[in-house]
């Protein structure tokens, strides 16, 4: 690491000085470096744990998983070579591939693997493993499940689960070191802000084109855009979609957009006398003018969802099933029909319950708030009230936990791991979910349906289920997707070969060279 | 000497009582913000989305948050005065760690926006003060004045805009090279520009119109001569003053600039502790910022005691 | 007559209004000699000392001629040819000896700046009565006289021929101003050409040479000192010089000491870290009687009529108002509070500055019951001579002698026993003086008030006061 | 207690007191000259450039950029005005009570002024702003906080220096009561000075207020706060100059006005005093 922990005065006064030197000179010293892939994107490397930056490790390509996914959404393996099923479907073998090493150096055997792997169980992602034993025989790692589980394969693509060699822990138990597998290696870490990263040439799979690479967090997106407008990265992923046209007009970089299975969507509190009759959770869906948001705000007529998750998961997108239309009046007429009665101040009430409603959003995805308050005027027309308070994340676990949320909108991804039935568990089965329904008595349906898919291992009636649970959701609305998420990434002229993988698990430098 | 001496003494035994009464205000602030405090902690560590009750209760036990506060209060007190600041809650690096390495941003970049200020005031305040009502003084003063009621993040963008997306001259964001911190630089200078032009010029005024460079020219010195000997020293002492209190302020960060600019300074690494309610980095920062600003006051004073003798005999009554 | 060293022709300063402040004044130096220029504050003496130093203030104009020692005649109006002088022709000993000198340099630096040399400074501050320690010294730990003696010190070391004095007494206590004398003979004695300008008549008597009474920017009288001063020819300065107070009419009268106002026994006070002020002190304040209480600078002159007035308690003793001890008896002090008053040494502060002299008399009403302003101040403010037009007035907008007579008009409405006046003239000038002086004698005599009278202007006293207390130089 | 208005209202009000008179009437009336509903959206006429039906045009979501700038004077000047007179007041009565207190009441204000002067200030106005949840009542908490030892400082030196002046002993040698002494005595020069420090105080605030709009941490949306206009509109700036100049040149001519009125009191009174 280089943490400069003191300045001299000297040394401030030199670096005074070059700034100066730098002024003078109108050069392009600053920007490209020769045989440097830069990478930018807004998340910070907050600390070593895999639980905590793992998705940094994976989606750079530091640390890898047993099992990975292609872009085409299709398992693979990774370090782990091939994988079994017994036939009573509680064991399963995965088979730990030959001749790859860690960045230090040792080999990566089923025992390391296996430890790093019981680390990784005790964190919340993996836990809805049913977990009965872990242990390994010679070059194969051996999970026995306590029930079936038919996404094991996808769940342990998780980045929580990233393979780390013994070394990596210190006496305290947490990672002090980050000595993984992957392709690239890291040879410094730069505060929270850049890391370093070299080829790593003992890779066992394709090597990377370019012999180092740099990964910048930049956390303000007005802040990326600029830099992406001066074209001082190679890649920059998440840019803000309004700024699109500003970066390509600029000329040095190039916003590539791909649609992806993350959804801005709003959840209902459905335990609230507003909320609990469907049909006014219907009217809500119908008042909300998603392509004029999807194209004014977002500017991509495309992201407006007409269900929960878009084609590009063309397992979990079910093209029959009937969109809700813009329709204002419709929407008034539902209301009225559920008893719901405009007051003077233009606000309806039934039984002295308002329509009104304190809407959560997350702060730090300034467009859901822009959202909110396009969301704000379109439902005025219905004659409902909403408040739009960003905050902290956290401020809606907090709020459910407090019993306080009425109504959220949050960006959720589907594919944390690559089959979405791993996220639609926690979030349409709970009786208190956060980023999902709260207090909903549809749950239970659900509940039995995705009992009933986790355990199968029959694709036809697993799309059955599928489509099952789709209409539920779409018919009752706990949860009202809004727009699908356009993944942005501004890309330098000079980066050729770049792969967008729309699961955001690995930004797949391996390819990119650089012109 | 002597009571140069005790004065220095007294003042760093106060810097220390002062910081370690900030850091305990910190404590007490975070702890009544509402909201649970695991939970905040929890979602910075793994992430909006993957936040659940479970990860927040996994951290509270991990990290001792269950325990009585005035228990967790004894503790970090007791680790304090064997030097230690605790571990992050969010990097679980030690927070001595986290401060150095932020605060040494926040020092180089304020110290070469500090400098550049007055490499840029001084000339300025001091050729507008020479010749008051004349042109120098009214254009400075309007650029003071301009400067003055243009908030700091307009300037950045501004010059953004100018010297990163159309000159492309230097770049727009971070922190690594020279070049990086001449933005960031100015933004900073030009902020603090505005407000040491007129106490620089004020003080050559006074200065020039007091009786003793006057008589100092009945004694028989050039103008030149007389400024050299009597004025400048004089002049310096409420300039003096006024930069200390400048630099105290940069100290604890500026937040609008090292977000614009993506710079890890200290501003940036509290209202990041701040959201993830990193109590040990917020209490550390607490109390190495109030140290920091005593420190920087106490300079000041020691300055002003070397320029100005009468405040020895102040600090000896 | 021999050649002058310094002659100033036809000399006229006019402000921005055109209005003449200096009109006309022809006056010469002879060379070695002295000339001593004496009038009341405001009467544009000071003025000529600026124009022939060519320092006068932005925004007046000047015309007439300057002339120094051998030197051609240089328009007044040509400040950087008169610049060229100095030092080298002419000093400067000025008004405010402490605003001369850089705050932040010792005394020796600041005299080797002067021209002196290293070794000349100790002899040149010895000569003048200064311990060789002033010369390490900061301005700040000099007292006015010493700074004074600095720069006179100086003055002779840079062997300028015409020095300028302006007001070397100001500010300074008797026996100080004794060592200015002093200081300004050695000068004239080591053959320097002198020009004094001063309101202390005591300096004019006592400087040989020529004596100029200035009034209203014009030379009414001159000649040389003793004749002027025996037998003055003008009007004004027999006016002037009958108001000194060695020359007004003694009052004495015997009191009534069975009839007290005020009367304190056994006092005692001192600072905490300082030795004592004064130990078991007695005094009576007969009531139509004036006490004085006299002592140099910090003897505890003014920390006494504070403790008179109840205003600091005493370390020991006791202070009698009609009978009571209030020392003991603090309870006492509210409600005969009105009645024991203070006139102030400046009287322009004991008015609040931004309300007019009306409302801060209407105030009044409101703490003094059965007052009434409308009715009572009117026959108050007559024979006080108090023009009625200065009610709606601030108190930065009359003069300082208007201002002592209505602090004594708020004072007098509420119906004093006794009145502490503390230096009440000691920054008027000496006609106004003896005015105010003689008004407040008459008060107290035709009031049947007790007035204790705080001054170090021995004179002063002796001319007004019934009894006379000393205090001691401190400890 | 009209004595205590007296300064405010002094004979020669200066030049610059005019401008800010009408910003103070900007800021009481924006709202209601705003000629459309600032938050009426029209996501068909988003960053539309200026015309008949939208003078500065329209915001990304289709709102009336003068309608907002005017409607968000309220917030960002009223605020501003609110979170000084606050600061103020509590700076100024602690001051006082300084003042004329012992020494041990004295000193305990007096360091918890310097106590305050060296909390980051910023930390100070983030604990209580944004992350309390928005709203103004924490943000104006925050910033008062932050901003009263100055005021309070400067209170207690003006007020020790008035109290220890002939007026006030000769007001309390003719029996006057020490709260009239406070306020007829010691609350005008007080007053007189803390004013312009108070006038520089709201443009100060405005800029605070505006950059914690910028940073995302100002007031809920979608209140038209000229510091959280610029922050949706940066994205923007390349199609919508006008819309983003509105908000910036609203921030800076007001605190232009603050800075000269401000100094213009600053160099009235100190002319004044001497």
């Amino acid at each position: 690491m280089t943490e400069k922990l003191s300045i001299t005065r000297r040394s401030a006064l030199a670096l005074s000085a070059s700034a100066v030197a730098a002024a003078a000179l109108p050069s392009q010293s600053f920007a490209q470096e020769a045989g440097v892939l830069r990478v930018a994107s807004p998340w910070e490397w907050t600390s070593n744990e895999p639980t905590d930056t793992g998705y940094i490790m994976a989606r750079m390509q530091i640390a890898e998983t047993l099992v990975m996914v292609e872009p085409d959404g299709k398992l693979v393996g990774g370090i782990a070579e091939s994988w079994t099923v017994s036939d009573d479907r509680l064991t399963w073998r995965f088979k730990v591939r030959a001749g790859v090493v860690f960045h230090d150096g040792s080999p990566v055997t089923a025992e390391a693997a296996a430890a790093s792997l019981r680390r990784s169980l005790a964190g919340e992602s993996m836990q809805q493993i049913p977990v009965d034993s872990l242990s390994t025989e010679g070059d194969t790692l051996v999970l026995k499940t306590k029930t079936p589980f038919s996404h094991l394969p996808a769940v342990l693509v998780d980045y929580a689960s990233v393979i780390l060699a013994p070394a990596s822990w210190g006496a305290d138990g947490k990672v002090s070191r980050v000595i993984a597998t992957g392709p690239f290696r890291i040879t410094s870490i730069d505060g929270k802000t850049v890391i370093e990263l070299e080829r790593f040439d003992r890779y066992w799979g394709e090597k990377p084109k370019v012999a180092r690479a740099r990964y910048t967090a930049i956390a303000n997106g007005d802040t990326r855009t600029n830099v992406a407008i001066a074209g001082d990265q190679d890649i920059i992923f998440t840019t803000v979609p309004a700024a699109t046209p500003r970066i390509d007009a600029a000329g040095q970089m190039k916003v590539e957009s791909l649609t992806i299975p993350r959804v801005r969507a709003m959840a209902f509190n459905s335990g609230l006398p507003q909320f609990a009759d469907v049909r006014v959770r219907r009217a809500i869906n119908m008042a909300i003018d998603r392509r004029g948001i999807a194209s004014a705000i977002l500017r991509h007529p495309g992201s407006a969802a007409t269900q929960l998750l878009p084609s590009a998961v063309p397992a979990w997108h079910d093209a029959a099933l009937p969109a809700y239309p813009f329709d204002v009046a419709g929407a008034n007429a539902l209301l009225d029909q559920a008893g719901w009665v405009r007051g003077t101040d233009g606000v309806r009430a039934k039984d002295g319950v308002r329509l009104a409603a304190k809407m959560l959003t997350i702060a730090n995805r300034p467009e859901l708030t822009v959202m909110g308050t396009a969301m704000q005027a379109q439902l005025k027309a219905i004659g409902m009230e909403l408040t739009v308070e960003p905050g902290p994340s956290a401020a809606i676990p907090a709020a459910i936990q407090a019993g306080t949320m009425q109504m959220t909108m949050f960006a959720r991804t589907y594919v944390n791991v690559p089959e979405v039935i791993a996220t639609i568990i926690p979030d349409f089965t709970r009786e208190r979910s956060t980023w999902g329904t709260l207090n909903w008595p549809g749950r239970d349906r659900i509940k039995a349906l995705t009992d009933e898919y986790v355990q199968s291992f029959d694709e036809a009636r697993k799309a059955t289920l599928r489509r099952e649970i789709l209409k539920i959701i779409q018919d009752e609305v706990p949860v009202a997707a809004v727009a699908w998420f356009e993944h942005t990434v501004a890309v330098n002229r000079r980066v050729k070969g770049l792969v967008i993988d729309p699961f955001e698990t690995r930004y797949m430098l391996h390819k990119v060279s650089l012109g | 000497m002597n009571t140069v001496l005790r004065v220095i003494m007294l003042r760093i035994g106060q810097a220390l009582a002062t910081a370690a009464v900030l850091a305990s205000l910190c404590f007490v602030f975070v702890h009544a913000l509402p909201g649970d405090l695991a939970l905040r902690v929890a979602a910075a560590r793994v992430g909006d989305e993957r936040v659940t009750p479970e990860t927040a209760d996994r951290i509270r036990r991990e990290e001792g948050l269950d325990r009585p506060l005035i228990v967790q209060y004894g503790q970090w007190m007791g680790n304090l005065a064997q030097g230690d600041l605790g571990r992050s809650l969010l990097s679980g690096k030690p927070v001595k760690q986290e401060l150095a390495y932020h605060a040494s941003f926040t020092l180089q970049l304020g110290l070469i926006g500090w400098l550049l200020s007055y490499l840029i005031a001084l000339p300025l305040g001091i050729m507008a003060g020479f010749r008051p009502g004349g042109v120098v003084d009214r254009i400075t003063d309007a650029l003071a004045v301009t400067l003055a009621s243009l908030p700091s993040f307009l300037v950045g963008i501004g010059l953004i805009t100018l010297f990163a997306l159309t000159l492309r001259w230097l770049p727009p964001a971070g922190f690594r090279t020279g070049a990086h911190m001449v933005l960031p630089a100015f933004t900073l200078a030009l902020s603090l520009v505005a407000f040491s032009i007129p106490v620089i010029r004020n003080a050559v005024v006074e200065v020039r119109s007091a009786f003793f460079m006057t008589y100092a020219r009945v004694k028989g010195l050039t103008p030149a001569a007389a400024f050299r000997h009597h004025g400048v020293r004089n002049a310096a002492i409420p300039v003096v003053t006024y930069a200390a209190l400048q630099f105290a302020f940069v100290i604890d960060g500026f937040v609008v600039i090292e977000t614009l600019f993506n710079y890890p300074g200290l501003g940036e690494l509290l209202v990041k502790a701040l959201i993830a309610r990193d109590v040990p980095v917020i209490m550390g920062a607490g109390l190495v910022i109030g140290f920091a600003f005593a420190v920087v006051s106490l300079l000041a004073d020691l300055t002003r005691l070397w320029l100005d003798p009468r405040g020895l005999e102040e600090a000896r009554a | 007559m021999t050649e002058a060293a310094l002659t100033i022709s036809h000399l006229s300063i006019h402000d921005r209004s055109g209005a003449a402040l200096v009109d006309d004044v022809s006056l010469s130096v002879p060379r070695g000699g002295v000339l001593t220029l004496i009038g009341e504050t405001g009467s544009g003496k000071s003025l000529i000392a600026q124009a022939v130093f060519g320092l006068l203030p932005a925004g007046l104009s000047v015309s007439g001629t300057i002339t120094i020692g051998g030197h051609e005649s240089i328009p007044a109006s040509e400040p950087k040819r008169l610049a060229a002088l100095w030092r080298e022709q002419i000093m400067l000993i000025p008004q405010e000896p402490s605003a001369a000198l850089d705050p932040t340099m010792r005394v020796k630096r600041q005299m080797a700046l002067a021209g002196l040399q290293e070794e000349a400074i100790k002899p040149a501050l010895a000569a003048f009565d200064l311990p060789g320690s002033t010369a390490d010294a900061y301005p700040f730990t000099l007292s006015g006289g010493m700074a004074q003696r600095v720069l006179v010190a100086s003055a002779l070391g840079v062997g300028a021929p015409i020095i300028v004095a302006d007001e070397p007494t100001k500010g300074l206590d008797s026996d100080r101003v004794t060592q200015a004398i002093a200081a300004l003979k050695r000068l004239s004695a080591a053959g320097r050409s002198l020009l004094v300008i001063t309101h202390d008549r005591r300096l004019a008597e006592e400087l040989p040479g020529e004596l100029a009474i200035i009034r209203n920017g014009r030379v009414v009288e001159h000649g040389p000192s003793a004749g002027l001063l025996s037998a003055p020819q003008s009007d004004y300065a027999r006016t002037w010089l009958a108001a000194d107070p060695r020359h007004w009419p003694r009052c004495h009268r015997c009191c009534d000491m069975t009839s007290l106002a005020l009367s304190a026994h056994g006092l005692s006070f001192g600072w905490p870290k300082g030795g004592m002020l004064f130990e078991d002190l007695d005094l009576h304040l007969p009531k139509g009687g004036v006490l004085a209480i006299s002592g140099p600078s910090g003897s505890g002159k003014s920390t006494l009529g504070d403790i008179l007035l109840g205003l600091r308690r005493p370390m020991a003793g006791s202070v009698e108002w009609g009978g009571l001890d209030i020392v003991a008896m603090p309870s006492a002090i509210p409600p005969l509070r009105q009645r024991y008053q203070k006139l102030h040494q400046d009287p322009i502060t004991a008015f609040v500055p931004h309300l007019t002299f009306a409302r801060q008399f209407l105030a009044l009403e409101d703490v003094k019951s059965g007052l009434s302003a409308a009715r009572d101040l009117p026959p108050l403010l007559e024979r006080l001579k108090v023009n009625h037009r200065l009610m709606n007035r601030r108190p930065c907008e009359v003069s300082g002698g208007e201002a002592q007579r209505l602090a004594l008009a708020r004072i007098l409405l509420l119906d004093p026993v006794a009145i502490v006046a503390d230096e009440p003239t000691s920054r008027l000038d000496p006609v106004v003086q003896r005015e105010t002086m003689q008004l407040l004698r008459a008060t107290v005599d035709q009031q049947g008030l007790g007035l204790v009278l705080i001054s170090h202007d021995q004179p002063l006293l002796a001319a007004i006061a019934d009894e006379h207390l000393a205090l001691g130089p401190r400890a | 207690m009209s004595l205590v208005l007296e300064p405010v209202r002094a004979r020669s009000l200066p030049p610059s007191v005019w401008p800010l008179a009408a910003l103070a009437g900007l800021a009481l009336t924006g709202p209601f000259l705003a000629p459309q509903d600032p938050n009426a959206q029209d996501l068909m006429r988003v960053m539309e450039a200026p015309s008949i039906a939208h003078l500065l045009g329209t915001d990304h979501v289709g709102r009336d950029i003068l309608s907002r700038v005017l409607a968000g004077a309220p917030h960002s000047l009223g605020l501003a005005v609110l979170c000084v007179a606050l600061a103020s007041s509590v700076g100024v009565a602690l001051g006082l009570i300084a003042a004329n207190s012992g020494a041990l009441v004295r000193a305990l204000i007096m360091r918890l002024a310097d106590l305050m002067l060296a909390f980051p200030g910023l930390l100070l106005a983030l604990l209580f702003a944004g992350f309390l949840g928005g709203g103004i009542w924490p943000m104006l908490i925050g910033l008062k906080l932050a901003l009263w030892p100055q005021y309070a400082r400067m209170a207690e030196a003006v007020a020790t220096s008035v109290l220890r002046e002939g007026h006030v002993e000769a007001a309390r040698l003719a029996g006057f009561p020490e709260l009239t002494i406070l306020k007829r005595h010691v609350l005008p020069s007080v007053l007189r000075a803390v004013m312009p420090l108070a006038t520089l105080g709201v443009g100060q605030a405005i800029m605070s207020i505006s950059a914690l709009g910028f940073l995302g941490l100002g007031l809920k949306p979608p209140t038209p706060e000229w510091g959280a206009m610029i922050n949706e509109l940066l994205p923007f700036l390349a199609e919508g100059f006008v819309q983003m100049a509105a908000p910036c040149l609203m921030i800076f001519v007001s605190v232009l006005t603050l800075t000269l009125a401000g100094q213009a009191l600053a160099s009235n009174s100190t002319g004044r005093a001497q």
